[in-house]
């Protein structure tokens, strides 16, 4: 199953960096959340999978099934919300120049390099 | 009294909007798995006789998910609900019902 | 929107919205849920009402109303530290403490709630802060 | 007392709700500069403390090592700390008068305060993930301080420093993920552990290039650097500078951190490379700081060459050569954001930064020439300044180490650097000022404008004439990274204060 | 949970969702109207919460219940989010 | 015989939800469509709650279902509602093609 | 002797607070200063000639070899007594010359302060020392020759100067690291003992030519001699003590230096010789074609430089004699010349030939002065001059090997210089007066001090070399050939072989220099001749290369900082692509379990939706399908984490990917429409870096699930969330205990993305 998922992975990467190299500032915000979303769905299958088993202990009772690792889940979560954070940033960014150059088109951001 | 009455009128209630929630979905389920499609739909305007906001929601509310309607808009002076109606037949009829409705949601709400 | 319906709707939403939010947040160390889910939840109820209302009232009221929540949150978790240092143990470590109440049963309160109480009220205020910054009117 | 290493990073957080909830310019003000001071004072506390123990380590929230967060302070961290307390104590004071009035001071603080909690963090903790947390914070924060004046420069400036770090960014989580993924540990110090005695260590080599991606971007080395050109000249000169100091030596940091501590296991491919980018990073910065006539553009491009010299000295590898990296490092940060400030004064005094419209501040301000003289010299390399020990040591451990092409580099590189400081200083300080006699916008600095670049000018020149202490601490702090024993007991295992 | 579900139940469960799914996504992709699409996002939502319920009989965990409950609060935020940014049918 | 019941919820439940969506597909416009994605899948998700209530049977998923379904039949006709609206504040003008293409 | 470098350097800056009256006469401060100095190097030549060199050892940084070494030997006395000697007049002169400029303060600080650094130079026996005082000087001169700032021609020059000795300096660096690495230390003791290693390793000839490079910038000997001429636009005094005594002789004492370590080898002896010949004869060669005062000066000074090479390079002890012996002679008439040709610019306004003429009637005493240091420099007896020609020639016809050659260009060379000198005195003091706008005088009598003192020495050593040649010449030469031998110096050799070459040399250079004066047409042509053999003018060249350097560097930058903001990015993914295939090709040898399975269906459906939404959302043209299919693929990937047991991880998900819609409808309305900007085949191309890069990470992805270096840290925290933290929510029990700190982080990162955030939106007059 863990390929599928590495696949998805993979998915997840190829539309978030095709969507990054468009012209869209916009394009490339969703670019990102897609390359985000790979990366976390990367980290959470690098540790090995385990279904149906939640990381929830049941008071003092020694628990003998086999549980899913906690640690990338809560890795993840961190990751997530900060992610949620940059985006909502670059949007504010993006949102504001757009209101100010009336432009979307990173081709045009030739300004500040020469 | 008046809180068993309002208790048997709200389970009245609960049975009536069930009942029509399984009218509605085994309608539906039947026209869209039929062949042909029935549907003669049309917009309405319905009266509005509540009082409360509470009872307004509700009755959106459950014409939405009562057969063939769906609750579009109601009226900035809560007079009106304006509805999406898919088995329309005549003003008359539904809106007979409509204030069938309205009826047991006041019982409740008031 | 500006839609009575949703308004209408808004008006018993947000409550409940903010009532599983807090839920969420005091559950959270035993079961799904946490500072951050019910932040988000309690952000979203607000979202949700200033769509509703096609303005985002709040603001006109309390225009400092999100930032304060912020402050304060992170005040809660700067006041998480200290039980750790006042009981000299190595910074923010869990210190707990332990009431029997009749019917309740033991209730555990600990700094690491406290903590999550912070991240509650943070996340809330950061919701409010971002729609609030986007949807103003330009 | 061992609390002391997490203050570093508690300090900013509690002055971020201050700033927060403070509503008066005044305050803020007068709070800034002060706790930066204190936050100076306690790294310099904190660096005493390790040449006492040599590293330091607390686990925060008392949950022993691998399985919480350790927080590491070894003479590495101690001596970044310090420094870069040096430049934000520094840009505190200057930004009271140098920040233009669209920008409110007492928020300008709390981004400020930001970037220093996540640089702390980044400097001081022993976590791989936690490592990500601090970096985000910062970045964050340098995302806000890069806008804040909100000109249509700026924020183009910013979508691209944005855009390009957090692709780095997101790489970084990646090689976090897969590092997990394949040792089950997020402890530095634990995964120096398994990997010394790993045979299998090789398989690193992925996560490696994903870390190595990742700093090289926040580092800015080849190719990795065009979000720096395109952004540092854009904001207010007390944001540039803040960044020029600080943010890419970070990267560089967190370079050495890595390719020291765990990442030592294919030193054939790592160094190499590390010195093919070294190479290419040097000349390319120097040769685009030729090409530009705009102060603050040259400065800019001017880091990236100067970035190649400290990821050539992980490159070469020899304790030697590690000292002279830190060395460079620390010395660097000074040096460059002094320039900066200058450059900042310059546009004061003449409103605009670029060079062909400015002229004679020698004769106007021979204390501006100065002040600009001795952090030009610094990256100049001129003895006995700072810069001449850090590029003294490079060459000589390259040259010891049979280096000798990157060697050459470095020794044409410093040709670049010379010519660019010279550039400037002749047209800025030597030429008349253009145009028929106008002298532009006259201004006399009050002391304390002068003195955010006096301090740091004094610390560049103590740097050289002091150099015995300075090289003896960053060649125990190679030492200590080189043979990284005492950092994993320490961490591993504790330490009894 | 003395119960043993039958896998072919939980198997014919799963097809009709992942099939409603598959059509309510080709829906998405094919509008024709913006408002087709929300409609095909809100109906997803449903799917999702379908699909959680029946793996939580499957795994025998009510904690996943958890789940559904805040979809069913949040999900139509989204949708309404949707529609009011189409009501201002801004280009 | 429990069994059989719990089975049979889910599977109605998820025909219903299934319903909902051939309904997305077969149906012409979008007042009907939305006709079948209101109603059905909400009620689809009722059948399976019940399913689930009793296949747990414990208090906390009773009380945990009792607020998904009333959730869901509180949202469901404000989302039918919401997207009704706009669309026809475009006039029914499916002017979708006009906004987006260049 | 560290306190007479102290001394210079505090007398220095104490320029800025003398007391007024005192300030006044800030250069006769600095004067007496150099006196003091003079005094003390000067009692102390007993010392040298009968004991052991003085040598003090102060440490700086021993883990480097860098340590402060002074040694006062024979070698370093003939410079301390130069530097410091000449420095005295040089103040006296620069009292006269400098009044009528501003800024007079800074002229001192730098001019002492170089005075304090070439000192430091000759007195360094820490090669990395050495090299730090030879930087300085470098550094200074380029303050004191860009001393009118407000030229362009001087900054120009100023900056010339330092870039080519700045470069040689860092080649030189090198070679001493390089060389130094062989005796691993940079005392120059230890490279003297340990020189047979030094001259048998591989290191020898690179390191050689390394610090050759160094020598031959300083000393300014061809191809890099250009540099030298530019810097007359330095003030007089400044030529006069740099270009005479003490900067440009640092590399001549350089080699002098390092002669027993490095010395003597036949790479040593051919390069050496070989550039010091053409030095000498391109000095002399363009010194005749110059038609100003102080340019005339500059390639006379070039070719004595080439002279001292030479002699070096040859490397026999009776060339080091004529070495050493030269160095003083050159010192005393240059040092003159110089102060004479900033005097005539001072008093006419000019410095060209042409303009000049006739000053004998103004200005006899300084007709008088320049005659004999001419006459010194054209090696007429009685004075030093002669000496010194004569011990050349001598050195000369002993040279090893290459004798002849030397010798003849020596000659040639030598009459050149005897024709300068003949034309200049003609040319500026003799023929008819020209008219001047004021006439010239000879007031101010310090300016004759200086230039008078050093030409009545040159007068009186000349007639009585004798104890020169014991006191001082004697202990430099045991110093550098290491081998003591008397040093006999007399006017009268007798008739030889020696003394016909000098008459010779003279004859030829009187016939040149009547051919020059009467035959003007002749030099006319000389000098047109000159300008098309020799169009290139290699400081033109410096500057050509400069100016092509920045435009290759303006270039370059234009193709890498092109401004396509996507194509960074695009560099990024194809760097990182490429460096992990490499990886991955490299490190196929990990054992993986490709186990492929459908299984559970559920979940590849959700795979294959998950694609449709991404592919979607990547492609449409509509931004709310993109956004929406964003939701969908965000919404899916939700359900994975559902699926592996993450619920707290779904529920958040869930949670911000509808809070991100919501964000993106809250300014979509204010957002533009998507366009179809690029080709096909630029999207092509995108798509295959972006499926580069994709399945590269889904290698990646499966190679960390089945590496396993170790057992995993989380059974900790399962079997200590309950017991220890009091949770059984592991994942909350990590966020809020465990990895706390984390937590900290993330919220302020949403504290400050907020802050900013409505910063960045906030409307004008809003205040938050
Ligand atoms: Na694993
Ligand atoms: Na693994």
């Amino acid at each position: 199953m863990e390929i599928v998922l590495a696949i998805v992975v993979g998915i997840l990467y190829t539309a978030g960096v095709y969507l990054m190299l468009r012209r869209s500032i916009l394009k490339f915000i969703i670019g990102l959340i897609f390359m985000s979303n790979a990366t976390n769905l990367l980290v959470f299958l690098s540790a090995g999978l385990v279904s149906g088993s939640p990381v929830f202990v049941d008071g003092e009772k020694i628990n003998a099934e086999v549980m899913a690792d906690p640690l990338p889940q809560a890795l993840v979560l961190t990751a997530i919300v900060i992610g949620l954070g940059i985006v909502v940033f670059t949007l504010a960014l993006k949102y504001k120049f757009f209101e100010l150059t009336g432009t979307d088109d990173l081709d045009q951001l030739k300004k500040t390099d020469n | 009294m008046k809180i068993i009455k309002r208790i048997y009128y709200t389970l009245e209630f609960i049975g009536f909007y069930l009942f029509n929630l399984v009218k509605a979905n085994v309608y539906i389920a039947w026209d869209i798995l039929t062949p042909k499609i029935h549907m003669k739909p049309a917009f309405m305007e319905i009266p509005v006789r509540l009082e409360t906001d509470f009872g307004l929601l509700l009755f959106s509310n459950l014409l939405s998910m009562t057969p063939g309607t769906i609750s579009m808009d109601i009226s900035e002076d809560k007079k009106i609900v304006r509805v999406h109606v898919l088995y329309y037949k005549t003003d008359e009829i539904m809106l007979n019902e409509f204030y069938k409705m309205q009826e047991k949601i006041k019982r409740i709400t008031s | 929107m500006n839609s009575v319906i949703l308004q209408l709707a808004a008006k018993y939403l947000k409550w409940l919205f903010i009532v599983f939010a807090v839920l969420a947040l005091i559950r959270g160390h035993n079961s799904p849920g946490g500072g951050f889910i019910g932040g988000l939840m309690a952000g979203l109820a607000i979202v949700y009402n200033g769509f509703a209302y096609d303005t985002f009232r709040i603001k006109e009221r309390l225009q400092n109303f999100p930032e304060w929540l912020i402050a304060g949150g992170l005040f809660v978790i700067v006041l998480s530290f200290f039980p750790s240092l006042l009981l000299g143990e190595t910074i923010m470590s869990g210190v707990w403490l332990k009431i029997s109440l009749p019917l309740v049963g033991e209730l555990k309160l600990g700094s690491p709630l406290l903590f999550d109480i912070g991240v509650f009220f943070t996340v809330i205020g950061v919701t409010l802060m971002f729609i609030f910054s986007l949807t103003q009117k330009r | 007392m061992i609390t002391l290493v997490a203050l570093p990073i508690l300090i900013p957080f509690v002055l971020i709700i201050g700033m927060l909830v403070c509503r008066s310019d005044k305050l803020a003000r007068w709070l800034g500069p002060v706790a930066s001071g204190l936050l100076l004072l306690l790294t310099v506390v904190l660096f005493v403390f390790v040449q006492k123990h040599g590293v330091l380590a607390i686990q925060m929230g008392g949950w022993e090592a691998p399985f919480g967060i350790t927080l590491v302070v070894d003479y590495l961290s101690a001596l970044m700390l310090v420094v870069s307390a040096i430049i934000l104590f520094v840009i505190a004071v200057y930004a009271l008068n140098f920040l233009p009035d669209s920008i409110n001071i007492n928020r300008f603080f709390i981004f400020f305060f930001g970037l220093a909690m996540g640089m702390n963090g980044a400097f001081v903790t022993g976590d791989v993930f936690n490592l990500f947390v601090w970096f985000e914070v910062m970045l964050m924060s340098s995302f806000v301080l890069i806008t804040m004046g909100r000109s249509k420069d700026q924020l183009e400036g910013g979508i691209k420093y944005l855009a390009l770090n957090l692709v780095g960014s997101l790489l970084f989580l990646a090689g976090v993920g897969l590092l997990y993924g394949k040792t089950g540990t997020l402890n530095m110090a634990h995964l120096a552990e398994i990997l010394k005695n790993d045979d299998q260590a090789i398989l690193m080599n992925t996560s490696a290039v994903l870390f190595f991606i990742a700093f090289g971007i926040k580092a800015a080395v080849f190719p990795l650097y065009f979000w720096l050109p395109a952004s540092y000249h854009t904001p207010n000169i007390t944001i540039s500078s803040l960044f020029a100091g600080l943010l890419t030596k970070v990267g560089v940091y967190t370079f050495i951190r890595f390719f020291t501590l765990f990442f030592v296991h294919d030193p054939q491919f790592w160094h190499q490379i590390l010195l093919v980018v070294a190479g290419f990073t040097m000349v390319a910065g120097g040769l685009a700081a030729a090409a530009h006539y705009e102060t603050r553009r040259i400065l800019s491009y001017h880091i990236i060459s100067q970035i190649g010299y400290m990821i050539m000295g992980l490159g070469i590898f020899t304790p030697l050569a590690i000292a002279g990296a830190i060395f460079f490092t620390l010395h660097n940060m000074i040096a460059k954001t002094n320039t900066f400030l200058v450059s900042g004064m310059i546009n004061k005094a003449r409103g605009t930064f670029e060079l062909k419209e400015i002229g004679g501040l020698f004769k106007e301000s021979p204390l501006t020439a100065i002040l600009f003289m001795i952090p030009a010299f610094a990256l100049a390399g001129v003895p006995p300044i700072s810069g001449f020990f850090a590029k003294f040591i490079l060459i000589k451990a390259g040259i010891e180490n049979g280096n000798y092409v990157i060697t050459a580099v470095a020794i044409f590189t410093a040709m670049l650097t010379l010519y660019s400081m010279i550039k400037i200083w002749n047209e800025a300080f030597l030429k008349k000022q253009p145009g028929n006699g106008n002298p532009g916008r006259s201004y006399s600095f009050s002391f304390a404008e002068y003195f955010p670049s006096v301090l740091l000018g004094i610390v560049s020149i103590l740097m050289g004439i002091f150099a015995m202490y300075v090289f003896g601490y960053t060649m125990e702090a190679a030492n200590q990274l080189i043979n990284p024993d005492l950092y994993i007991e320490t961490v591993l295992k504790g330490i009894k204060l | 949970m003395e119960y043993n579900i039958s896998i072919v139940v939980l198997i014919i469960t799963f097809s009709f969702l992942l099939a409603a799914l598959v059509l309510a996504f080709v829906r998405l992709l094919r509008g024709p109207s913006v408002n087709d699409r929300i409609a095909a996002m809100d109906v997803i939502a449903v799917i999702v919460m379908a699909f959680i319920l029946t793996y939580s009989i499957m795994v025998n965990k009510a904690i996943y219940l958890d789940l559904p409950v805040i979809i069913s609060l949040i999900s139509f935020i989204g949708t309404v989010a949707v529609s009011t940014y189409l009501k201002h049918r801004y280009g | 015989m429990d069994n059989v019941i719990i089975s049979i919820f889910l599977l109605a439940g998820s025909f219903f939800i299934l319903i909902a969506s051939i309904g997305l597909i077969r149906l012409k416009d979008l007042y009907s469509r939305l006709h079948a994605a209101t109603k059905a899948p909400s009620f689809g998700i009722f059948l399976m709650l019940i399913g689930v209530s009793i296949f747990f049977n414990t208090p906390m998923v009773y009380i945990k279902s009792l607020f998904v379904i009333f959730f869901i039949y509180l949202t469901a006709p404000l989302a039918a509602h919401a997207i009704i609206k706009s669309f026809q504040e475009k006039d029914k003008d499916d002017s979708e093609k006009k906004i987006t293409e260049l | 002797m560290q306190y007479i470098l102290l001394l210079f350097l505090i007398s220095s800056l104490a320029i800025f607070i003398l007391p007024g009256w005192l300030k006044k006469q800030k250069a006769l401060v600095l004067s007496a200063v150099q006196v003091v100095a003079f005094v003390y190097f000067a009692a102390r030549i007993p010392e040298i000639t009968t004991a052991e060199a003085k040598y003090i050892f102060l440490e700086w940084i021993p883990a480097l070899g860098l340590n402060f070494e002074f040694l006062l030997d024979g070698l370093t006395m003939v410079f301390a007594l130069l530097v410091t000697g000449i420095g005295a007049l040089i103040f006296l002169y620069a009292k006269a010359y400098m009044k009528s400029y501003e800024g007079t303060d800074k002229f001192y600080l730098y001019l002492m302060l170089f005075s304090a650094a070439m000192l430091g130079l000759v007195l360094s026996a820490n090669l990395i020392q050495l090299f730090i005082f030879w930087e300085l000087t470098s550094f200074l001169s380029y303050f004191l020759i860009s001393f009118f700032h407000e030229k362009e021609s001087a900054r120009k020059a100023a900056f010339q100067s330092l870039y080519i000795t700045g470069f040689g300096g860092l080649a030189m660096l090198a070679g001493i690291i390089l060389l130094g690495s062989v005796v691993d230390s940079y005392s120059l003791q230890d490279w003297i003992n340990g020189a047979e290693s030094i001259r048998q390793s591989n290191f020898y000839l690179p390191g050689l030519l390394l610090i050759l490079l160094g020598v031959f910038t300083k000393s300014a000997q061809f191809p890099f001699h250009f540099w030298l001429p530019g810097a007359m636009q330095a003030p007089a005094p400044v030529s006069s003590y740099l270009h005479s005594a003490t900067m440009v002789k640092a590399g001549v004492f350089l080699l002098a230096r390092l002669s027993p370590v490095l010395g003597g080898t036949n790479e040593w002896i051919y390069i050496i010789s070989l550039i010091g010949v053409i030095t000498m004869l391109t000095g002399s060669y363009f010194a005749i074609t110059q038609t100003d005062l102080k340019g005339i000066l500059a390639y006379t000074t070039i070719n004595a430089l080439g002279v001292l090479v030479l002699l070096l390079g040859i490397n026999t002890s009776e060339s080091i004699k004529a070495a050493m012996l030269f160095l003083f002679i050159h010192a005393f008439y240059k040092a003159t010349l110089f102060m004479v040709a900033g005097l005539i610019e001072k008093k006419t306004g000019t410095r060209e030939l042409s303009k000049l003429g006739g000053l004998v009637k103004y200005m006899p005493f300084t007709f008088v002065i320049a005659l004999l240091a001419l006459l010194s420099m054209a090696g007429l007896p009685p004075l030093l001059g002669f000496l010194g020609k004569e011990l050349i020639y001598e050195a000369k016809v002993q040279s090893p090997g290459i004798a002849s050659l030397v010798l003849i260009l020596g000659v040639t060379s030598n009459v050149f210089m005897v024709a300068v000198s003949l034309f200049f005195a003609r040319k500026v003091f003799l023929g008819k007066p020209n008219t001047f706008g004021k006439t010239p005088n000879e007031k101010g009598a310090a300016f004759l001090i200086g230039p008078g003192i050093l030409v009545l020495l040159s007068l009186v050593l000349g007639l009585f070399p004798g104890n020169l040649g014991t006191a001082v010449i004697k202990p430099a030469l045991g110093v550098v050939s290491s081998e003591m031998i008397d040093v006999k110096l007399k006017l009268w050799h007798g008739f030889n072989q020696v003394l016909f070459l000098s008459l010779l040399t003279v004859f030829l250079g009187v016939v040149l220099y009547w051919a020059m004066l009467k035959k003007k047409k002749l030099l006319e042509t000389w000098r047109k001749v000159n300008s098309v053999i020799f169009s290139i003018e290699l400081d033109e060249v410096f500057a050509w290369v400069m100016n092509k350097f920045v435009q290759v560097a303006q270039f370059k930058t234009k193709i890498v900082q092109h401004g396509y903001h996507r194509y960074y990015i695009l560099t990024i993914f194809v760097f990182t692509s490429l460096l992990l295939w490499f990886q991955v090709f490299v490190i196929r040898s990990w054992e993986f379990d490709l186990s492929f399975s459908l299984n559970p269906f559920y979940i590849s459906g959700l795979a294959v939706v998950i694609l449709g939404a991404a592919i979607t959302s990547a492609v449409s043209r509509s931004r709310i399908v993109t956004i929406i299919s964003m939701g969908v693929a965000g919404y899916g990937i939700s359900l994975i984490f559902m699926y592996y047991s993450a619920i707290d991880l779904a529920i958040t998900q869930i949670l911000v990917e509808t809070l991100t819609l919501v964000m993106f409808m809250a300014i979509l309305q204010k957002l533009p429409r998507f366009a179809v900007l690029s080709s096909k085949r630029t999207r092509l191309r995108d798509f295959f870096i972006a499926l580069s890069f994709g399945s590269v990470m889904t290698i990646l992805a499966i190679k960390a699930v089945n590496v396993n270096l170790n057992p995993t840290i989380s059974d900790f925290f399962v079997e200590n969330s309950y017991n220890k933290a009091f949770g059984e929510n592991v994942v909350n029990v990590i966020l809020v205990d465990f990895r706390a700190l984390d937590t900290l982080g993330e919220v302020t990162v949403l504290t400050i993305a907020a802050t900013g955030v409505f910063l960045l939106l906030k409307t004008k007059n809003k205040k938050l």
